[in-house]
């Protein structure tokens, strides 16, 4: 069911664990199935030095966790940003179609936790907007009638 | 890993060998249509007979009460379709409860949508119906009651001798999925007045495809699936011989030394349910803990979350289920977990353990040995562990 | 008798051995339920997904537009129940012939007792039906045309292609049960303009019990047997597995050097055409001279009864039919033989001969051999013979 | 489906053909299924001295017109009158519950080739009603609806 990425992800998940004097942290949780995500984050100079996670959800969504965390890591607030859900799962070769949901988790999360960031210390970021409660569906995908 | 240890047999089982072995010369050799004249056709005749005499004898029927489906889920969409329909003028009401298998809850609502009504009955934190809820959900208009006989996701065994002789005192005909419960337990249509009665192949060592629908003699069902006059033109479709003779034997099969057999699955199944509880920290048994059925395990850890549990258990080798395999295509927590007033996220952190015909207490300990410390790396990565 | 022929293709076919050996697995190795999580069972998953392409190609359908059943007669409940059920806003019509299986002509008077209208079409004296009368027959409220591609007890093969795109021109959903066209001759869901088709496995030396119904993309067509969320939520119920494979396996079969396989068996059907033509005096062909699968004869021999004729048969190793087996419960003569307007008497005295897979010149001779002499003999014992 | 009693009448069938000068002929036709059978009588003395019989039947059909001729064949009218379709079934082993219905058309073409011979013969025989034009159901089966 799922990618030889994702299962590698999920098996030794990357950067999962608390972040002690996080600059900023985001949870949310996915409407869809109930999970939850919360992301910790330590920027300085407007880069993440260190990110971190903690899940609890399906495989599909520890791993988007984790890929995510790598993929942010290092970077700048601002290119963080363009990091999509889409870039997610195709950084883990793929998710099944039912698991696309997940994906919005890791995106939404990190949206959360620089949120956060920037409450605490006063900045404004660019393009950034309060985190939902829930994360949504964006796409429907394949909604057959059953009767 | 080359252990393979497999712990869900309620979700469907391998299909033994003797049945395999039973089916085989129905597929190249006797293959001849049972309708037809000609004498190589009447050996299938003949194979259908003993396989309808075999599934009966196992629930105590009569042979021509019992009508060959594909499986259970018709089983079950025509017991109730056809019970609606053929019994529309006496009502229209219909009552059932919130843990029944999605081939039952699916028709009733299909039904409601047709102008029926139904009652969902609750059951209780194990999982069981109280009869006096079922007493006062009676209506004049009722015409039918499903319940099941044992719940396919946390095992509990519901009085279906009770429900049937209050079936019987009002004049209303009672269903009941008997789909986990036949081949485990001691089932008799007769002491337990049930008029129809649902059973399906492949979970209890037959093939998949296949299963049978009970109908008492004298109750009016109409046809469901229309077509040529097999099954005394209530079902139409050339017969599966081979599934039926698979059926047959593996009602056969079940049947022998059933109490022996449940016998050492209780052993087994206790020292699970007593091994989780003594090493895992803050769990919970689903179910009912006597009322329970010889190879049903359920139970809830708090913190984590059922696919990540069942992803981890599969990497040891150990296939297992969380909520039933059927809704795994829906997100939704169980909703016979939600059923018995589990919250969200803790019926989304349960795990079902069902034992059958190959489990060995070497199997009750590999799990026991690998389970707390799977579900300890899921608390440690979880947000809501520390909260 | 040592000798045995088996003539009877169109009642049902033996499984090809490789059919078998492709499902063999599936039973007691690969067993899993495929909306399982684990590994194990995502191979059936896998199974599932390339049975459903082998089916899909062989009528050039999409793979996500075959729905597996129970059997061809469950598909065309389905399809025409469905269909019935989810377009009722616009219309309450539909349309057949008078010479279809019962699988679609009972389900049809079945939704007459439910409100709905149906037309069934005449037929020519060869089992055609006329595009001019369908044409005459369109109404307003016209949702749905269903009419066979092939016809199982004549083997008239009507012009598909010209219905379908008739009722695509008037907006009117198309099914055709195909049953016995499949993997005979060639189709093309797209070519012909097909919305819904059903497919049975046992009829191609696929497994009894198997079938599927192909729906186009687009078309609303709502679940018949409610369960699990099993075939994209539109058909509950556990896969079953080894049925599905052996299904693809067979269509796969069935579509390799189709036409050669066609050419040689029209040769030994038209060797049994003219040799019975030659040899019995009072016959008549039933069924198009042309337009005719591959595989069938059809014979009616005057003043002798069918039943006496398949005995005598039989008794000399040869296994035949007399109208369609699935209809031997019954004792009218075959609604499709008086469709095409023969006389009760003389449709008694039908002689359907369908041949398959290991079907040899040898069988052929050994036929034009032996049954001259026994219509001679039933003649003899027959009161109408020199009436 | 058939008894070997069933199979020997119907491949060897006793009787068979049409009777020169006989006495009495009755043909009856099955309302059920279509099928026809005529009976051929010599009388002599109240006695039935041959009795030949012509079916365009299934095998029951068959099968119950020759052994219905054997039953009767040396009997008195009186005797053979007696003969009733469960007798015939009888001596078969058995019918199939489909077939119960073939072996009534023996007994009605026995009376109708009776009632022929009184006719032609202007004798009346005590108990015996002119024949019906068809031979109707006596019971239904197993008549379950089919929807
Ligand atoms: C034309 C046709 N349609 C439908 C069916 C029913 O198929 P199944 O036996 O798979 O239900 C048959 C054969 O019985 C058939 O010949
Ligand atoms: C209680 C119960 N009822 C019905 C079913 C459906 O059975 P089948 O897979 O034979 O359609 C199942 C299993 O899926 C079940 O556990
Ligand atoms: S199912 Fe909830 S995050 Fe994947
Ligand atoms: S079926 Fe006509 S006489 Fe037997």
């Amino acid at each position: 069911m799922y990618t030889k990425k994702v299962m590698d992800h999920f098996t030794n998940p990357r950067n999962m664990g608390e972040l002690q004097d996080a600059d900023g942290v985001g949870t949310v949780g996915n409407a869809k199935c109930g999970d939850i995500m919360r992301i910790y984050l330590k920027v300085e100079d407007e880069v993440i030095k260190d990110v971190t996670f903690k899940t609890f959800g399906c495989g599909a969504a520890v791993a988007t966790s984790s890929i995510a965390t790598e993929l942010v890591k290092g970077k700048t607030i601002r290119d963080a940003l363009k990091i999509t859900n889409d870039a997610v799962v195709e950084a883990l070769d793929g998710l099944p179609k039912a698991k696309i949901h997940c994906s919005l988790l890791a995106e939404e999360a990190l949206h959360a936790a620089l949120w956060d960031y920037s409450q605490k210390h006063g900045i404004e970021i660019e393009g950034l907007e309060p985190p939902k409660e829930d994360v949504g569906e964006h796409h429907h995908e394949d909604a057959l009638e059953e009767a | 890993m080359e252990k393979r240890v497999y712990f869900d047999h309620a979700a469907t089982t391998p299909t033994h060998p003797e049945v395999v072995e039973a089916m085989m010369p129905y597929f190249t050799q006797s293959f001849g249509n049972p309708s037809s004249i000609y004498e190589i056709a009447q050996i299938n005749k003949k194979a259908i007979d003993s396989a309808r005499e075999q599934v009966a004898k196992l629930i105590h029927a009569d042979p021509m009460e019992i009508y060959f489906t594909s499986g259970a889920t018709e089983a079950d969409n025509w017991a109730i379709k056809g019970i609606a329909e053929s019994y529309k003028k006496k009502g229209n009401h219909i009552i059932t409860t919130t843990t029944e298998h999605h081939a039952v809850l699916h028709t009733c609502e299909y039904l409601e949508k047709q102008g029926y009504e139904v009652t969902y009955l609750p059951v209780d934190e194990y999982g069981v119906v109280h009869i006096e809820d079922l007493k006062a959900a009676i209506k004049d208009t009722t015409i039918l009651i499903t319940i099941m006989m044992a719940n396919n996701e946390i095992g509990t065994v519901q009085s279906v001798g009770e429900i049937g002789a209050l079936a019987r005192e009002k004049g209303i005909l009672f269903h009941t999925d008997a789909v986990q419960a036949v081949g485990q337990i001691p089932v008799d249509v007769k002491d337990m007045h049930i008029d129809l009665l649902s059973i399906s192949g492949h979970k209890l060592n037959g093939p998949k495809g296949i299963g049978a629908l009970y109908v008492k003699k004298g109750v009016r069902l109409k046809a469901f699936i229309h077509g040529g006059a097999q099954e005394r033109r209530r079902r139409g479709g050339t017969e599966n011989v081979p599934g039926i003779v698979g059926l047959g034997k593996a009602m056969e099969i079940a049947g022998s030394h059933m109490e022996a057999k449940a016998k050492s699955l209780i052993a087994l199944r206790d020292k699970l349910i007593d091994g989780i509880k003594e090493k895992v920290p803050y769990c919970k048994l689903n179910g009912h803990p006597e009322q329970r059925l010889p190879n049903n395990v359920n139970y809830s850890f708090e913190f984590i979350e059922g696919e990540s549990l069942l992803i981890m258990l599969d990497m040891k080798g150990i296939s297992a289920s969380s909520g039933s395999a059927c809704t795994s295509g829906s997100l939704d927590p169980s909703h016979v977990l939600l059923g018995i007033g589990l919250p969200h996220e803790i019926a989304h952190g349960s795990l079902r353990i069902t034992l059958g015909m190959h489990s060995s207490e070497e199997d009750v300990d590999y799990l026991l040995e690998v389970l707390p410390s799977i579900v300890q790396r899921l608390r440690d990565m979880s947000p809501l562990y520390e909260d």
